[in-house]
């Protein structure tokens, strides 16, 4: 297994993390040659032309073309930063996989938690109704509609294949939540209100995690999650574990002002 | 700004003029709003008409018309960052995706 | 106080062509423009965004508003005939003008207070939905304008107006600066008017 | 044309507490922003503890808080979100900028223009009073009920919405200080544009007196839509409104009962409406203090005066278009984000032209290692780093990893930090001799400087390694991630650093008391300098100048040749 996190960036395990780590890299090689350089120019200036007895300043400056040629440069490589790397990067990144090709899953994220919404074998979400929101509901999923029946819930744990595209699709109960997966080069805010999509591809089985990137309240500091990469069939294993019985009473639906017991609360 | 007595009495004919416009101007506008014309033409129509107003009473009232250079500058910067205020959130979250 | 050694409290200065206090009081407009700026900015985006937004016409009052127009209209003619009174040396005509000025204000006040009860009493508060808090939030703060620029006109018409008598030329000068803040403040209602009223 | 009988007859409390000298007003800001600045700085020191050790009860400090705050000294949740969102806030808008504009604005603007005071003395008071009631209602919003604001110093709804009592403290907190900076900043503006002495053209104006120039604009156009969101996140508290709350909101469990059909980023986009500029205003002066450091004491003409100051208003208007790659995690559309990528690239380019130009102004001069100029002179390449850790989180694709991490805090403490904060104490090292008349303790000072500059490094050098990481920012226990757990030694050393700096402060804080008394007494001109604030007595009386000056050059005429001194003073009729 190799080590995922560390001082540097962490392990990639995305099809495009490549890309994005490659920006950062050329990022750093060019601040760090241009800090250098310019910090060595200073310390010169410092040493070379610091007071003593006999040394006198020069009321003339030099004429210097290095700054010019250094504006243009910067300016240059600005350009390419954009132009070579982050737009075709985010080309990339929002060109979202054909219908049917990927596997589609919902996140609703409440505080502290992230409930995920697999649509089954039907490939269809059910409707959800916050009216329905209970303990033991989470999501608000309705049961009695046809595409909820074989709907698959789960709380922190998103299992996804490797080597297949992933959507998501990000909303939010209360507040606004960030999603992040530190290994697939993946963050997200969520706005509540807004349903926002995501993708990635996995291209490395492994046990990872999810974390939360905007301050959310209290219990912003433990809204991990699990993220799970598993080989297809493991993966297939598991969504068949959580598959709802086929024959599920329909829930009784509970009156908005019924309100549950507080559980979700800190 | 040096005011002989004539001047002024020029001006006062000037805001009389003003306010005339700007009464009918209400009128018209008002009118206009009871033909219930499709949204997009009835902001078009409300808002011309609104600059209009908005514009004689900073030209004329407000003395803008004979103003001197360094309030323009600061006006002209305040309208610039206005323009951006308004327009620029619109086109970056005007269209959310409805969840 | 240090005051008298400031320059171009009463005469203009010579590059720019205006007094401190011109030059301020615009400035304090253009940061005026800026806050409605934000407050129109938040009316655009709400509206686009909202599947539904009712027509002002349809559930507020368009009539008191016309009213309230034209009231406003003129307590911006009356407030700049104050100025060319004084600019006319005619110090008994601009405390008429001066005091239509305030009574006006305090009529479009009152015909707002009619406003908000009729709306107070239908339950329509700024809670009701998005159009009725920016509703009350603009007329509001527009509003609070409004009250700032009767007490600052009230000042000139009665104590602020001993300066006629040993400096009528920065007189003056206050009395343009506080016209120009009365006419923006109207000049912000000549757009919330169509924006909330009739769009 | 002295006008001192005047302040002799007034009685103290309008002499020092309701004064409306720019001088006393100015010191009044300074003051509170170095005290806001100890305090904000002592709330950090707070969080360090729970971040270094997570759940470890504060030594000996921990029995001091009460229940709201600590329990058996382990910090709660509640009250580190609490210090987060304080820290911030102090820091920026009570600390910095009060200092920075309030302190050194007022009090030296209206010198190095040959003013007698500022345009409007009243209108200063009220700016400074109304300034003061907010920094107290902010300071007081601790003892309410649940605590001060804790949704972060950018209070974000639906969770500032819903925030207890502290947030809508805060708002009214905010609302005070707007207010109080827009009336500086008109202030500022109408004295610069009038009351220049004769001869001073705007290119010939001290280029910090550019820099507060733009920041007042900036202050101006910037602050009041910020104004208006905290009116309407008021109004969503207060009135109940859902300006910023989405229908189909479930708190806790618990359908919120509000009307809907609002949106949270219309919170965004005010807040960073302001708050992009927001940054401006904490640099630019900054900038400006140490452009008249390095002439100084390099005896030498800046490099680029012209280009410094086309750079920073050309900096200050860009400043306006470029807020939106702080939310580029939005999900934006990609043409929008390609716009504010653009922006974002061009806003860089003149503040590499102010910080090169500075460099280049080393070259060729007399450089005199005051304590006063080490401080300019580390301001540049610590500035520098603040501005290349901006590159990576100005593009969407190295934002995506980056955003919302220890990196950003790395990114914009150092240039706030070693930046501007180091800037503020290369003024105050600066100026002290004239508003005082005695010089502060070299010594000190450099035992002040290479501590301070050592563990403020080692404070934010290694949060760009956390960054990269992955370690989010606002974390009350960090943990908690698995992705977090091995770069936890390095929050260890960060704390560590951090509390030694605040130990470096001392020296400072010694010096700058102690020098009132034992320090060397000097006369009007003890650094030898060009611009106007030198021809006035040190401390200047009431009035500023013995007479009204007249000014002949440009700002930075050092070892002119063919002059007896290598300084050639603004107001100086003929050769020196």
């Amino acid at each position: 297994m190799p080590k995922y996190y560390g001082w540097g960036l962490p392990y990639n395990a995305s099809a495009y993390g490549a890309e994005i780590d490659r920006l950062i890299y050329v990022l750093h090689v060019f601040m760090i040659l241009l800090f250098v350089g310019w910090f060595a120019f200073l310390l010169i200036a410092l040493f070379k032309f610091r007071s003593r007895p006999g040394h006198k300043a020069e009321y003339k400056h030099n004429h210097f073309k290095a700054p010019s040629y250094l504006e243009v440069g910067v300016a240059l490589f600005e350009a390419v930063l954009l132009l070579g790397f982050s737009f075709p990067i985010a080309r990339h990144t929002r060109a979202f996989p054909a219908k049917g090709e990927a596997l589609e899953v919902r996140i609703v994220a409440e505080q502290f938690a992230w409930n995920i919404h697999y649509p089954g074998p039907d490939g269809v979400f059910g409707k959800t109704d916050i009216k329905l929101i209970g303990p033991a509901n989470a999501l608000g999923l309705d049961r009695t509609d046809p595409a909820a029946k074989d709907d698959i819930t789960a709380i922190n744990q998103l299992h996804v294949p490797v080597n297949k595209p992933v959507v998501v699709h990000l909303s939010s109960k209360d507040v606004i939540h960030s999603f992040f997966l530190p290994v697939m080069r993946v963050k997200q805010d969520i706005i509540p209100g807004q349903n926002i999509p995501v993708w990635f591809q996995a291209k490395a089985s492994g046990n990872f995690e999810i974390a939360c990137a905007q301050l959310c309240g209290l219990g912003h500091y433990r809204m991990r999650g699990f993220f799970i990469v598993d080989e297809p069939d493991k993966f297939s294993a598991w969504l068949a574990k959580f598959a709802p019985k086929v024959a599920v009473p329909a829930p009784v639906p509970a009156p908005a002002t019924a309100a549950a017991p507080v559980v979700l609360a800190v | 700004m040096e005011h002989s007595t004539e001047e002024i009495k020029k001006h006062v004919k000037v805001y009389i003029a003003v306010f005339a416009a700007l009464a009918f101007l209400t009128v018209v506008t008002v009118a206009i709003s009871y033909l219930h014309l499709p949204i997009f033409q009835a902001i078009l129509v409300a808002l011309v008409i609104a600059t209009i107003k908005g514009s004689l009473v900073a030209c004329f009232f407000m003395h803008l018309i004979s103003e001197k250079q360094i309030i323009f500058s600061v006006l002209l910067l305040t309208v610039v960052f206005f323009a951006a205020l308004l327009l620029l959130p619109v086109f970056t979250s005007g269209h959310p995706h409805v969840a | 106080m240090s005051d008298n050694l400031i320059r171009y409290i009463s005469k203009p200065h010579p590059v720019t062509g205006v007094t401190n206090a011109k030059l301020g009081i615009w400035c304090f407009l253009a940061s005026e423009v800026m806050l409605f700026g934000g407050l129109f900015s938040a009316y655009v985006l709400l509206r686009t965004g909202a599947p539904l937004w009712p027509r002002g016409s349809e559930i507020l009052n368009v009539p008191l508003a016309t009213l309230n127009t034209i009231i406003l209209i003129t307590s911006s003619v009356t407030m700049v005939m104050a100025w060319a009174s004084l600019a006319m040396k005619e110090f008994s005509k601009y405390k008429r003008y001066m005091g239509m000025t305030i009574l006006l204000a305090l009529a479009f006040l009152v015909v707002k207070a009619f406003e908000y009860g009729h709306k107070f009493e239908h339950h329509h508060f700024p809670s009701t939905n998005t159009f009725y808090a920016i509703y009350f939030t603009l007329t509001g703060l527009h509003g609070l304008h409004i009250v700032g620029g009767v007490v600052v006109n009230t000042y000139f018409l009665f104590p602020g107006s001993r300066m006629w008598e040993h400096d009528p030329e920065q007189f003056m000068g206050r009395i343009e600066c506080a016209g120009l803040y009365w006419h923006f403040v109207d000049l912000v209602w000549i757009f919330l008017f169509p924006v909330l009223y009739l769009l | 044309m002295s006008d001192q009988h005047h302040s002799h007859g007034l009685p103290f409390w309008r002499k020092y507490i309701f004064s409306v000298d720019h001088k006393v007003i100015g010191i009044q800001y300074g003051i509170s922003g170095l005290l806001f600045l100890l305090f904000g700085f002592c709330l950090m020191m707070l969080m360090r503890w729970q971040l270094a050790y997570p759940g470890q009860p504060l030594p000996v400090l921990g029995n001091l808080f009460s229940e709201k705050f600590m329990v058996g000294g382990i910090m709660l949740p509640e009250f580190y979100n609490q210090l987060g969102a304080m820290h911030g806030t102090i820091m920026v808008f009570l600390g910095v900028v009060p200092l920075a504009v309030g302190g050194f604005g007022n009090y030296f603007v209206p010198l190095q223009i040959g003013a007698p005071d500022m345009a409007f003395p009243k209108l200063n008071m009220m700016s400074f009073w109304v300034f003061f009631l907010g920094g107290v209602s902010m300071v007081a919003s601790f003892f309410v009920p649940g605590g001060a604001a804790q949704s972060g110093w950018t209070s974000y709804p639906p969770l500032s919405d819903i925030a207890t009592t502290g947030q809508t403290v805060w708002l009214i907190g905010m609302v005070f200080l707007i207010t109080s900076s827009l009336l500086g900043s008109v202030n500022f503006i109408v004295t610069i544009v009038q009351l220049r002495a004769d001869g001073l053209s705007f290119f010939r104006l001290p280029f910090f007196v550019w820099a507060q120039f733009v920041t007042s604009f900036l202050l101006l156009l910037a602050f009041p839509p910020l104004e208006a969101a905290g009116v309407l996140q008021l109004m969503d508290r207060v009135a109940g409104t859902s300006f910023f709350l989405p229908s189909g909101l479930v708190v806790a469990g618990k359908a919120l009962t509000v009307s809907g059909g609002g949106n949270p980023l219309l919170w965004q986009h005010l807040f960073w409406f302001l708050a992009h500029p927001e940054v401006y205003v904490l640099i630019l002066p900054a900038m400006g203090i140490v452009a008249e450091i390095v002439a100084c004491n390099t005896r030498k003409p800046i490099y680029g005066y012209k280009s410094m100051v086309y750079s920073i208003v050309f900096l200050g208007f860009m400043s306006f278009i470029v807020w939106a790659h702080h939310m580029f995690l939005t999900g934006m559309g990609s043409k929008m984000s390609a716009f504010f990528q653009i922006t974002t690239m061009i806003i860089s380019i003149p503040s590499v032209i102010i910080l090169t130009a500075l460099a280049l102004s080393l070259w060729g001069g007399s450089i005199r290692f005051t304590t006063p100029m080490l401080f300019a002179t580390a301001f540049l390449p610590m500035f520098g780093i603040g501005g290349l850790t901006g590159l990576p989180l100005g593009l969407t694709a190295s934002d995506i990893p980056l955003h919302d991490t220890y990196y950003v805090i790395g990114h914009f403490h150092y240039v706030v930090a070693p930046g501007t904060i180091f800037a503020l104490f290369a003024g105050i090292y600066h100026w002290y001799p004239k508003v005082t008349g005695r010089k502060m303790s070299e010594i000190l000072g450099k035992i002040h400087f290479f501590f301070s500059l050592i563990f403020i490094n080692g404070v934010f050098m290694p949060m760009f390694i956390m960054g990269l990481a992955g370690v989010s920012r606002r974390l009350y226990d960090p943990m908690q991630y698995a992705h977090a757990q091995p770069t936890q030694p390095l929050n260890v050393f960060i704390s560590i650093c951090a509390w030694s700096l605040g130990l470096a402060q001392i020296p400072f804080i010694l010096n700058f008391f102690g020098s009132l008394i034992w320090g060397k007494k000097v006369d009007r001109n003890p650094w030898e300098s060009t611009t106007l604030e030198w021809a006035a007595p040190s401390p200047p009386p009431h009035g500023n100048f013995d007479t009204v000056p007249q000014v002949y050059r440009g700002p930075y005429e050092y070892s002119v040749p063919g002059q007896k001194h290598d300084f050639w003073p603004q107001d100086m009729a003929k050769e020196n």
